[in-house]
C-alpha cells in the first residue's frame, strides 16, 4: 500500500455472530466471517469498485471501513490514520470527510423529513448550522441538477433519480474526500442509471474525490473505476486495474462473471463459462479453493489446497490455474 | 393557518367513510359534552337527593337517579370528564413511557433490551386483573391507582411495538445514512426514528382508550376505581348492579357511555389506521 | 397461427385524482412457438399488459376498447370467470417476479404442483411422479426428496425453477414470463435464461417475455416490442429493433445500455425528462416532450409505421430518428 | 354486613375478610320444594376452610360444625333468642359457679369412634379454654376453672368466677361443641376440612371447594330429625349474585343484601316469602380523638350534631333499617331508649365556625361495601353542609381492618371511620372492644374511660339481668357523652325462601339447619 | 423444534421467576398483616407471632422468596396456614373450572370468528361486511362484565333457559356444559369480534400477496384460493392473538367467575388478596403465569407445525 494512498485497508476481517448458545454447544460456528482478510487501497481522486453477486461481503466491507460495522481484525487507515480502534465518540470528523450513499435511493432518506432537511442535516450534525442553510441547500440542489422547488418535497414525491440526486447532495455536502457509494445505481432505470454516473464523475472531477463503488453491476464499473476488485465469500478473487480485467479476466469466477452479462445484440455467440451448484453458505465454507465447488477449470489440488495470492499481469489474484496468463484467450471477451 | 387547513383536510377525509363519521361524530359528543358537564348538567352530580331515589327516565332526570336519588344524566355528564381525563391521562403516560422503553429497548445494548423484554413479558404473564387488584390494594382506590394500572398494563404492549419497529428502522437504510453522516444516537432517535413509529402507535393508542374506559368500569365493579363521589361510569354501572333487578335504568346509564365511547374511538381510531397506516390492518 | 393477438387494447384504473390511461391501443401479438419480449422502463404499462391478459387487473381496472384474442377464438376481455380459469394454468401459464414470494410459504412444493394439476384425473401419486418429471427437467436435484419440502427451503434460483417447472407442468401454449431473472445473480440469470429456453423448445410453447434488461431480450427473444408509457412505440424481430431500431426512444434506450459501451465513456448517454402523466396525456406521440425530432406534426397521434415487414415504429419521424443515439 | 356472629368470633369472622364480604351471605339455605323434594339448596357467603369448631373462621362453618357435631345445646329458630339440648339430656346451673349435665345415652360418633361419653366432654371444652391451644373462642370459656367427669355420662362444669354470657352467647354456640376425644387426639390434636367422628343429625358426604358442601341426614341420629335428606350449600360471595341465583332457581334460600330489602318485600320473586329480620350488628361513624381535629371535643361534638343520622340510614338502606340510639340492639339487656345528641345542623356550624377549623380537610375510613359507601356518601354531603369537607377512602378489607391496629402507621392518622361490628346475643360482647385497653386494635376512636373499662369488668359476672341493664346503659352514655361516635343503626338482615320451605331462623336471621323442613 | 420449544421453556422460567419477583415486591407492601388478619381481635401477640413464624412472614422478603421458590421447584408451593391444606391443592381444585371456562370462551371465539372474519374478508367492502365489522367492535367494546350481567339477567333470571350460577353437578357433562354457556360467552364474546377482525384483516393482506397470484395464474378455484391457500396463512396470527389473549381471558374469568358464583382460579386470586391470604396468592398467580407461558410456547410451536417458515427459524 502506498503512503499518499487516501484510504488503505489490510487484512480485514468481518466477523458476525450467529446462533445462540445452543448452537455454539452443538458444535455448529458462533460466527460466520462476513469478511475474510480483504487488502485495497485508493489513491487520492481515484475510484475503486468493489463486485460481487449476493451475499460476497462487499456491502459489509463497505460499512467496515465507514466505521458502521465494527471490524473484528486488520486495518483501515484513512488519511493517514487508523481507524480501528477509534472510539465511538471520535468517528464524527472522520465521518465528515468520507460520506456514504445506501442502495436504496429513497429509502435512505428518512421519509419524515422534506429534502430541504435532507440536505441541511449534514451541516446540523456537524454543528454548521450557523451557515446559511438556505443558502446551502439551494447551493446543493443546483450542484445535483434538481430545480430549487424540490427543497420542500418529500422523499416519497420523488422519482428513483431524483431522490438518488438527493442522496448524492448529502453525500458531498460538506465536502468529504471519499464517497462510499453502495450500489448507486440499483433500481434505476437505464436511462437514469447514465445521469447517476455522469453526475457523479462530474463531482469527482470538479471536487477531487475518491469514490468507492460497490455494485454487482459490472457495465458501471466499466464505466466509473479505476481499479476493481471482484469477491466472492468475503474474499477478493481478482483485484486491480479496471480496464485489463475486463478485457483478461485471471480468476475463472471473474471470467464467469463477465460472461454471464448478456449483450443487448442478438447476434451475439455466447461463450460462457455456466457456474453449476449453489453459492456455498458461509457457515460452511468449501476447503481449498473456496470456489472450487463450483469452478469449471478446479483439478484436485484445488478442493484442498488454498491458493496463495498471486500477481499475474497488473492484477492480484487467488487461484491455481489462472486464466489468460499463456496464450489462452479469453473465453468471453466483448469485442 | 396552515395546520388548521391541514386538519380540515383530515377531518374530511374521515368524514368521507361512513364509520369515520360515525366514530367521530360520537367522540366530538363526547368531548364536548364532558366538556361543558356544568352547563348541560342541571345538577350537581354528587347532590344526594334520597327522597328522589329509584326515580325511573323523565323530564326531571333524563336518565333517572340511583339508589342515593342522584341524577344520572349529570353523573354521566361528569363521569365522561373523569373517563376522558383517566383515558388520556393514562394512555399519554403509557405512551410516553412505552416510546421511552421501546426507543430504548429497540436501539439500546442487547443486554438492556433483554432485560427489558424479561420485564415487559414478566408484566404481561399477569392476568390484568390480578395485577391491577394488588396494585390498587398496595396504594388504594383513587384515580392515580386507576392510572397506574393502566400504564402498567399498557406500557409493555407500546413499549414492544416501538421495539420492534426500533429494531427494523435501526438497520433501515435512512439510519444507515444518518449515522454514517455522525449523526449521533439522541439525533437519529429523534429525528430518524421517532417520527416514523409514532403514527402508528398514536392510532393503536387511539384505540386503546376504551380498552382504559374498561379497565376503569372494571375496576369500579370491584370497588376499587376512583374514590366516591366521583362520577365514574364504571361506579354507575357497578351501583346498578346491585340494583339491576328494578331499576335497569341505572347500568344503562352506566353502560351507554361506555358503549358510546368506545365505538366512537374504535370507529375513529380504525378509519384513521386504514386513512394513514394500512399496514397497521393487520393488528387489530 | 398466432397464439396471442393483442388488437387496440386500452386500459384504464380510476383513481382519486381521475382515470389513469395505463395502456393505449396497443396492438402486438405472439407468434406460435416464438418467444415474444417486452421491454420498456419503470411505468411503461408491462405489468398491466400481463394483468390484462391473465384477467387479473385490479379492482379499479378497466379495459376500455381492444380484445385480446387467445389462439384466435377466445378474447380474453370479455370471457368469464371460470372460462378463464380454465385457460389460466391450463394454456396460459405465468412465471413471476419474485421466486421468493410467488410460492405459498406454508404449503409443500409438491402439494402445491399437485394442486395445479386438478383438473387431471391422474391419481396422486401419477400426479406427483409429474411433478417430480418437472422438477427434474429444471434440473432441481434429489427431486422426489424435495417434493416434500417447503419453498423457504429452497434458494432464489431454485425457488424460480420450481415456478418454471410449475408453469410448463401443464404444457402450456403460451407461457408469459413476468421478469424471471431480474431478483438474481448475474451467474443464475443466464442458467435461468437458457433453462427457459432450452424448454420453450421441448414444449414447444409460445413465451412472451418481460424484462427492462436488453441483454437478456436480445439473447433470448426472436420478436420484441418497446413500450413507453403505456403505448408499444416499436415492435418487430429482435435483429430489427436492435440493429435498425427507428423510434427516438429506441434508438435512446439502446443507447443508454451501458453494455454497448466497451469503452469507458466521458459522459454516459440518458434520456433527459420523465415520464408523461398518465393521467393526463398529452395529445399525439406520448414521448415528444423527451424529443429532439418533436414537432408540430407530433402532437397529432402518430401511426404505426411500417419499417419492414412486421417492424413497426409508432412515430413521425422515423426516418430522421436514425440520427438519434449514433454519437454513442 | 352482618354478620351474625353465631359465635364469639363474629367479629374476627368479620376481619377474616370473607366476612366482610357480607352478613347477607351467610348460608342461608332455602330449599325449593318440587325441585329435588328433599333437597334443600342454599347459599353460605363463604366456603368453608376448617371444620374444627374450636377454629372455625366464619360463619358458615359453625352452621356446619353445628349440625354434624353434637354440641351440648344449641340455639333456636324463632323469634326470640334461645337454646335446646341436642346432645345432653339434662344441663342445668347449680350455682353460679357450676353447671351439671347428663349426656344422651346413643350420640354415636362416625368413622368407628365410638359412643359420645362426658369425657369428650371434658376434652372439647377444655381444649377451647386452655389458651395454649390457641383457639380464638377460648375467650368464651374464660373463666372455665375444669371439667369435672361424673361418670360415663354425666359431668359438671366449673367455673372460676361467674359469667353472665355463658347462656347466651357460650353454649348455644359451636363452642359447646363436643368431639371425639379418641379422633382429635389421633387427627394431631386438630380437625380440618375433612371431619371425623361426626356425630350430628347431618354427615358432611362432600366438600367441592367453591362449588358446594353437601350434608346428608346421619342414619344413626335418633333424636329430632331434619327436614331434609340433603342440604346443598353453595358458597356465593356475592350477595346481588346470590339474589339473582335465587331467582334463577338455583336456590331455595338467601340472605339478602340489606339494600335489596324494601324493594324485594314490594316486588318478591314469584313464590317467594321475603323476611326482614332486626339484626344484633350495630354500626357507627366513630372519631378518632387521638388524631386533630377531633382531639378538639368541641369539633367531635358539632359532628355529632352534624349528621342527619335519620338520612343516613334511610338512604343507606333504603329505608329498610332505623336509627340505633347505641350498640346494643332492641331486645337485649342494656339496650337504651334515645341518643342524647342528635341533628341539629345550625348548632354544629356554629360550633365549627367557633373551633376554627371551618374548610377543613377530612379523611373518612370505610370498607368499600355499597351501604357503608352510601352512608358515607350522606355523611360527606352533611358535614359539607356545616363546613367540613369529606373525602371518602374505600378498602378492602384487608387493609380496612388494620387501618387502627397500632401496627400500622396509618392509626396515627385515622380521622374518622364508619364501622359495623357483630356480637353475639349478649350486652358485653357489644362493649368489650371500647375500652381503653383496646386502643391499637379495636378501639379506632382511642375512647378512654376509666368508668367504662371498670363496667365492662363488672358486666360480665353480674348476673342480676336489671342491674345489668343499668349498667350497660351507662356505657353508651359514656361513649356518646365522648363525643368520638354517631350510632347509625343496627340494620336489618332480609331473608328470601321458597314457599316450598318452612325455614328455621335465629331471631337475627341466622338459619339453623337442622330445623328446615318442608312447608 | 424440540430445542426451540426447550429454549422457550427455559425464557419462560426465567419470565415467571421474573414475575414471581414482582409479586412478592408487590406483596410485601401490601399493608394488612395476614397473620392478624387471620386470627382476628382476640388474638393475643404471642399467637400472632407465632402464626407469622409458621407463615414464614417474620423472614426477610428475599428470604421468603427464594423458600418460595425452591420448593415451588420441588412442586410444593407450601400450605395454607388456616386450613392446612397444601396450596397446590387448593389452586389445582380451581385450575379445570378456568380451564374450561376458558376453552368455552376460545370455542366461541375461533367458531365464531374464524367463519365471520373469512366472511367479512370475502364480501370485502359489502353490506356483509359492513354488519360483521360494526357488530365485531361492538362486542370488543362492552366490557366482559357487563356482558355477564346482562346475558345472566336475560338468560337465566328473566328467560329461565340457563342457570346463573355455579359449575354445575359433579359428573354431570350436559349440567356443567349448561353451566358454561353463559360464563363463556361472558369472557369469548369479545374475542369473537377480535378474532373476526384479525382474521378479516390478515385474509385481505394474504389474499394480496404475490403466491395468491400466481394462485391464480395457475387457474385454481376462488374457493380453493380461499379457503385453503390464504385461510392456512390468514389464521396464523389468531393463534398467536389466543395466546397472548389467555392472559386477558384470565381477567375476565375473574368477573364471569364473580358474577356467575362458578369456582374457579380468578376468584381464588380475587377472594384471597382480599384477605391476605398469600400462599394461595402466589400459588395461584405462580400456576396461572406458568400456565400463560406454556400456552404461549404451544401456540408457537402450534404456528410452527403450520408454518414451515416459522419452524425453520426455531433451528
Amino acid at each position: 500500500m502506498s503512503d499518499d494512498a487516501l484510504l488503505s485497508v489490510a487484512d480485514l476481517h468481518v466477523h458476525f455472530r450467529v446462533g445462540g448458545l445452543m448452537s455454539t454447544l452443538a458444535g455448529q460456528p458462533s460466527h460466520i466471517e462476513a469478511v475474510a482478510g480483504v487488502s485495497f487501497a485508493i489513491e487520492r481522486g481515484r475510484t475503486f469498485a468493489l463486485v460481487g453477486e449476493s451475499g460476497s461481503g462487499k456491502t459489509t466491507l463497505a460499512r467496515a471501513v465507514n466505521g458502521l460495522q465494527p471490524a473484528s481484525a486488520g486495518s483501515i487507515r484513512f488519511e493517514g490514520r487508523e481507524l480501528i480502534g477509534v472510539p465511538k465518540d471520535e468517528w464524527k470528523p472522520i465521518r465528515r470527510r468520507m460520506s456514504m450513499m445506501f442502495q436504496d435511493p429513497v429509502g435512505s432518506l428518512s421519509p419524515r423529513l422534506s429534502v430541504r432537511s435532507l440536505l441541511a442535516e449534514p451541516f446540523v450534525i456537524h454543528g454548521l448550522s450557523r451557515r446559511d442553510l438556505n443558502a446551502e441547500v439551494m447551493r446543493l440542489l443546483a450542484l445535483v441538477g434538481l430545480p430549487s422547488e424540490f427543497a420542500d418535497r418529500y422523499p416519497h414525491q420523488l422519482s428513483g433519480g431524483q431522490a438518488r440526486r438527493v442522496g448524492v447532495a448529502r453525500a458531498v455536502a460538506l465536502d468529504p474526500v471519499l464517497i462510499i457509494a453502495d450500489e448507486p445505481t440499483a433500481g434505476l432505470d437505464v436511462s437514469v442509471q447514465g445521469e447517476v454516473l455522469n453526475l457523479l464523475n462530474d463531482l469527482r472531477d470538479r471536487m477531487g474525490l475518491s469514490m468507492l463503488i460497490i455494485t454487482h453491476n459490472l457495465h458501471v464499473v466499466r464505466q466509473i473505476a479505476d481499479r476493481m476488485a471482484v469477491m466472492y465469500l468475503g474474499r477478493f478473487v481478482e483485484e486491480g486495474e479496471t480496464e485489463p480485467i475486463f478485457t483478461k479476466p485471471h480468476h475463472p469466477y471473474t471470467a464467469a462473471l463477465l460472461s454471464a452479462n448478456p449483450e443487448p445484440d442478438p447476434d451475439k455467440v455466447h461463450n460462457r463459462i455456466a457456474l453449476p451448484a449453489e453459492v456455498p453458505s458461509l457457515l460452511d465454507r468449501p476447503s481449498g479453493c473456496e470456489f472450487h465447488t463450483r469452478c469449471p477449470f478446479a483439478r484436485d489440488i484445488c478442493a484442498t489446497v488454498v491458493p496463495p495470492s498471486t500477481m499475474v499481469g497488473a492484477s492480484r489474484i487467488t487461484c491455481h490455474f489462472p486464466l489468460n496468463t499463456e496464450l489462452r484467450l479469453a473465453t468471453s471477451e466483448s469485442i | 393557518m396552515l395546520r388548521l387547513a391541514k386538519i380540515w383536510r383530515i377531518v374530511r377525509r374521515i368524514v368521507r367513510e361512513p364509520l369515520g363519521a360515525l366514530g367521530l361524530g360520537l367522540v366530538v359528543l363526547v368531548v364536548l359534552s364532558a366538556l361543558f358537564a356544568d352547563v348541560l348538567a342541571s345538577y350537581p352530580p354528587t347532590k344526594l337527593s334520597p327522597a328522589d331515589r329509584f326515580a325511573p327516565a323523565s323530564f326531571q332526570h333524563l336518565l333517572g337517579t340511583d339508589h342515593i336519588g342522584r341524577d344520572l344524566f349529570s353523573r354521566v355528564l361528569y363521569g365522561g370528564r373523569i373517563a376522558l381525563s383517566i383515558a388520556l391521562g393514562a394512555t399519554g403516560a403509557s405512551l410516553v413511557i412505552g416510546i421511552m422503553l421501546g426507543l430504548i429497548a429497540g436501539y439500546g445494548p442487547r443486554w438492556l433490551d433483554n432485560i427489558l423484554l424479561l420485564v415487559f413479558d414478566a408484566l404481561k404473564s399477569f392476568p390484568t386483573v390480578i395485577l391491577a387488584l394488588t396494585l390498587v390494594t398496595i396504594t388504594g382506590p383513587s384515580l392515580m391507582s386507576v392510572v397506574l394500572v393502566v400504564v402498567l398494563v399498557s406500557v409493555p404492549g407500546y413499549a414492544r411495538i416501538i421495539r420492534t419497529q426500533t429494531l427494523v428502522l435501526k438497520s433501515a437504510e435512512h439510519v444507515m445514512a444518518a449515522r454514517s453522516m455522525g449523526a449521533g444516537s439522541a439525533r437519529i432517535l429523534t429525528v430518524h426514528i421517532l417520527p416514523n413509529v409514532i403514527g402508528p402507535i398514536l392510532i393503536l393508542a387511539s384505540m386503546d382508550i376504551p380498552v382504559v374506559v374498561a379497565i376503569e368500569a372494571g375496576l369500579s365493579f370491584l370497588g376499587m376505581g376512583v374514590r366516591p363521589p366521583t362520577p365514574s361510569w364504571g361506579s354507575i354501572l357497578n351501583d346498578g348492579f346491585a340494583n339491576i333487578r328494578d331499576s335497569y335504568w341505572i347500568v344503562v346509564a352506566g353502560g351507554l357511555p361506555i358503549i358510546l365511547t368506545t365505538l366512537g374511538f374504535t370507529f375513529l381510531g380504525e378509519t384513521l389506521r386504514d386513512l394513514f397506516d394500512p399496514r397497521l390492518k393487520g393488528r387489530v | 397461427m398466432t397464439v396471442l393477438d393483442i388488437r387496440d387494447l386500452s386500459v384504464d384504473f380510476a383513481t382519486e385524482s381521475g382515470a389513469l390511461q395505463a395502456l393505449r391501443k396497443v396492438s402486438m401479438s405472439v407468434p406460435e412457438n416464438r418467444i415474444v419480449g417486452v421491454v420498456g422502463e419503470s411505468g411503461c404499462g408491462k405489468s398491466t399488459l400481463i394483468n390484462a391478459i391473465l384477467g387479473l387487473l385490479a379492482d379499479n381496472g378497466e379495459v376500455t376498447s381492444g380484445e385480446i384474442l387467445f389462439e384466435g377464438t377466445h378474447d380474453l376481455t370479455t370471457l368469464a370467470g371460470t372460462a378463464m380459469r380454465d385457460l389460466r394454468g391450463q394454456k396460459i401459464a405465468t412465471v413471476f417476479q419474485d421466486p421468493m414470494g410467488a410460492l405459498n410459504p406454508v404449503l409443500s412444493v409438491g402439494r402445491q404442483m399437485r394442486d395445479i394439476q386438478y383438473r387431471s384425473n391422474l391419481s396422486r401419486r401419477e400426479k406427483d411422479a409429474r411433478s417430480i418429471e418437472m422438477l427434474r427437467k429444471v434440473r432441481i436435484p434429489d427431486a422426489e426428496q424435495r417434493l416434500v419440502q417447503f419453498p423457504h427451503e429452497f434458494s432464489g434460483g431454485m425457488k424460480q425453477r420450481i415456478a418454471i417447472a410449475m408453469a410448463l407442468m401443464m404444457e402450456p401454449s403460451l407461457l408469459i414470463a413476468d421478469e424471471p431473472t431480474t431478483a438474481l445473480d448475474a451467474t443464475l440469470e443466464v442458467t435461468i435464461i437458457e433453462l427457459l429456453k432450452e424448454l420453450q423448445q421441448q414444449i414447444g410453447c409460445s413465451v412472451l417475455f418481460i424484462s427492462h434488461h436488453l441483454g437478456v431480450i436480445a439473447e433470448l427473444c426472436d420478436e420484441m416490442i418497446v413500450m413507453y408509457a403505456g403505448e408499444v412505440v416499436e415492435s418487430g424481430t429482435t435483429r430489427d429493433v436492435f440493429h435498425n431500431a427507428r423510434h427516438p426512444y429506441t434508438r435512446k434506450l439502446l443507447a443508454c445500455d451501458p453494455a454497448r459501451l466497451t469503452h469507458r465513456a466521458r459522459r454516459l448517454p440518458t434520456i433527459p425528462g420523465t415520464l408523461p402523466d398518465l393521467r393526463n396525456r398529452p395529445e399525439g406521440c406520448v414521448f415528444q416532450a423527451r424529443c429532439e425530432l418533436a414537432d408540430a406534426t407530433c402532437s397529432r397521434m402518430p401511426p404505426d409505421e411500417e419499417i419492414a415487414p412486421g417492424h413497426l415504429a409508432r412515430c413521425w419521424h422515423t426516418e430522421a430518428s436514425v440520427m438519434i443515439g449514433a454519437g454513442a | 354486613m352482618s354478620n351474625i356472629a353465631s359465635t364469639n368470633l363474629s367479629r374476627r369472622t368479620v376481619l377474616a375478610g370473607t366476612g366482610a364480604l357480607g352478613l347477607a351471605s351467610l348460608i342461608y339455605p332455602a330449599r325449593r320444594a318440587q325441585a329435588a323434594g328433599s333437597i334443600l339448596k342454599v347459599r353460605s357467603y363463604s366456603d368453608i376452610q376448617i371444620l374444627d369448631p374450636a377454629f372455625r373462621l366464619a360463619a358458615p362453618e359453625g352452621d356446619i360444625t353445628n349440625v354434624i357435631f353434637a354440641g351440648l345445646v344449641v340455639a333456636t329458630a324463632g323469634d326470640k333468642w334461645g337454646w335446646r339440648p341436642m346432645a345432653v339430656e339434662t344441663i342445668e346451673q347449680l350455682d353460679p359457679l357450676t353447671i351439671s349435665f347428663k349426656l344422651r345415652d346413643g350420640i354415636g360418633f362416625t368413622d368407628g369412634f365410638g359412643q359420645m361419653t362426658a369425657e369428650d366432654v371434658k376434652f372439647s371444652i377444655e381444649r377451647i379454654a386452655d389458651p395454649k391451644n390457641e383457639s380464638p373462642y377460648s375467650g368464651d370459656w374464660e373463666t372455665l376453672k375444669e371439667v369435672e367427669v361424673k361418670d360415663k355420662l354425666s359431668g359438671l362444669i366449673h367455673l372460676k368466677e361467674a359469667f353472665a354470657p355463658l347462656w347466651t352467647s357460650t353454649l348455644p354456640t359451636p363452642s359447646s361443641t363436643i368431639l371425639s376425644k379418641r379422633a382429635v387426639t389421633e387427627a394431631g390434636g386438630k380437625l380440618g376440612v375433612e371431619p371425623v367422628a361426626q356425630s350430628g343429625p347431618y354427615l358432611l358426604k362432600e366438600w367441592l371447594p367453591k362449588q358446594r358442601t353437601v350434608l346428608v341426614r346421619n342414619p344413626d341420629w335418633k333424636y329430632e330429625q331434619g327436614g331434609y335428606d340433603e342440604i346443598h350449600i353453595h358458597p356465593i360471595e356475592d350477595e346481588k349474585t346470590a339474589e339473582l341465583g335465587y331467582e334463577a332457581g338455583d336456590l331455595d334460600y338467601t340472605w339478602t343484601s340489606v339494600s335489596s330489602i324494601s324493594r324485594l318485600k314490594e316486588n318478591p320473586p314469584a313464590d317467594t316469602t321475603v323476611v326482614e329480620k332486626p339484626s344484633l350488628a350495630f354500626v357507627w361513624f366513630g372519631m378518632n380523638k387521638a388524631v386533630a381535629p377531633f382531639d378538639n371535643p368541641d369539633v367531635r361534638r358539632a359532628v355529632q350534631y352534624a349528621v342527619d343520622r335519620k338520612a343516613v340510614v334511610d338512604a343507606a338502606y333504603f329505608g329498610a333499617a332505623s336509627t340505633s340510639t347505641g350498640i346494643i340492639a332492641p331486645g337485649l339487656i342494656g339496650h337504651r331508649e334515645k341518643n342524647l345528641y342528635d341533628y341539629d345542623p345550625d348548632k354544629a356550624r356554629e360550633m365549627i365556625e367557633a373551633a376554627g377549623v371551618s374548610g377543613q380537610t377530612v379523611v373518612l375510613d370505610i370498607l368499600n361495601k355499597t351501604e357503608r359507601l352510601t352512608a358515607a356518601q350522606v355523611i360527606q354531603a352533611n358535614l359539607q353542609d356545616v363546613g367540613l369537607n369529606v373525602e371518602i377512602k374505600q378498602n378492602d378489607s384487608g387493609t380496612f381492618w388494620t387501618l387502627g391496629s397500632k401496627d400500622n402507621e396509618y392509626h396515627k392518622k385515622l380521622q374518622m371511620v364508619v364501622q359495623r361490628f357483630s356480637m353475639q346475643p349478649d350486652p358485653s360482647w357489644a362493649t368489650e372492644w371500647f375500652t381503653s385497653s383496646q386502643i391499637g386494635t379495636w378501639n379506632w376512636e382511642s375512647f378512654d374511660s376509666e368508668e367504662f373499662d371498670k363496667l365492662v369488668v363488672e358486666g360480665k359476672i353480674e348476673l342480676d339481668d336489671a342491674k345489668r341493664d343499668v349498667m350497660y346503659k351507662k356505657m353508651q352514655d359514656l361513649m356518646e357523652e365522648s363525643g368520638c361516635y354517631v350510632f347509625l343503626t343496627h340494620e336489618v338482615a332480609g331473608v328470601m325462601y321458597r314457599n316450598s320451605v318452612a325455614a328455621a331462623l335465629k331471631p337475627n336471621g341466622e338459619p339453623v339447619f337442622a330445623e328446615f323442613k318442608p312447608a | 423444534m424440540l430445542r426451540y420449544a426447550l429454549k422457550r421453556l427455559g425464557l419462560g422460567i426465567i419470565i415467571v421467576s421474573v414475575a414471581m419477583m414482582m409479586l412478592f415486591a408487590m406483596v410485601y407492601v401490601i399493608p394488612g398483616d395476614p397473620a392478624s388478619v387471620a386470627l382476628g381481635p382476640r388474638a393475643t401477640q404471642e399467637m400472632v407471632e407465632s402464626l407469622r413464624a409458621r407463615m414464614g412472614l417474620d423472614q426477610p422478603i428475599w428470604i421468603q422468596f427464594a423458600r418460595f421458590y425452591m420448593s415451588a421447584f420441588r412442586g410444593d408451593l407450601g400450605t395454607e396456614v388456616l386450613s392446612g391444606r397444601p396450596v397446590l391443592t387448593v389452586v389445582l381444585e380451581q385450575l379445570p373450572f378456568t380451564l374450561t371456562l376458558i376453552a368455552g370462551a376460545i370455542s366461541w371465539s375461533v367458531l365464531l370468528g374464524i367463519p365471520l372474519g373469512c366472511i367479512a374478508a370475502v364480501k370485502r367492502g359489502g353490506f356483509v361486511d359492513r354488519v360483521i365489522g360494526v357488530l365485531s367492535v361492538a362486542v370488543i367494546a362492552v366490557p366482559s362484565f357487563v356482558i355477564a350481567i346482562y346475558s345472566l339477567l336475560i338468560f337465566a333470571v328473566a328467560l329461565q333457559w340457563l342457570p346463573a350460577i355455579g359449575a354445575g353437578e359433579p359428573g354431570n357433562v350436559i349440567s356443567q356444559l349448561r353451566h358454561l354457556i353463559l360464563p363463556s360467552l361472558a369472557v369469548g364474546l369479545g374475542w369473537v369480534g377480535y378474532i373476526a377482525r384479525i382474521v378479516r384483516a390478515s385474509m385481505l393482506e394474504t389474499l394480496e400477496a404475490s403466491h395468491i397470484r400466481t394462485a391464480r395464474a395457475f387457474g385454481l378455484t376462488d374457493r380453493r384460493i380461499t379457503y385453503s391457500y390464504a385461510l392456512r396463512i390468514a389464521v396464523l396470527p389468531t393463534i398467536t392473538l389466543l395466546g397472548v389473549g389467555i392472559g386477558h381471558m384470565l381477567s375476565s374469568s375473574v368477573f364471569a367467575e364473580i358474577v356467575f358464583a362458578r369456582p374457579g382460579i380468578g376468584k381464588l386470586v380475587y377472594e384471597a388478596i382480599s384477605v391476605r391470604n398469600y400462599p394461595i396468592v402466589t400459588g395461584a398467580v405462580l400456576v396461572t403465569t406458568v400456565f400463560f407461558v406454556v400456552v404461549n410456547v404451544i401456540a408457537d410451536i402450534v404456528i410452527g407445525a403450520l408454518d414451515p417458515r416459522v419452524r425453520a427459524s426455531f433451528d
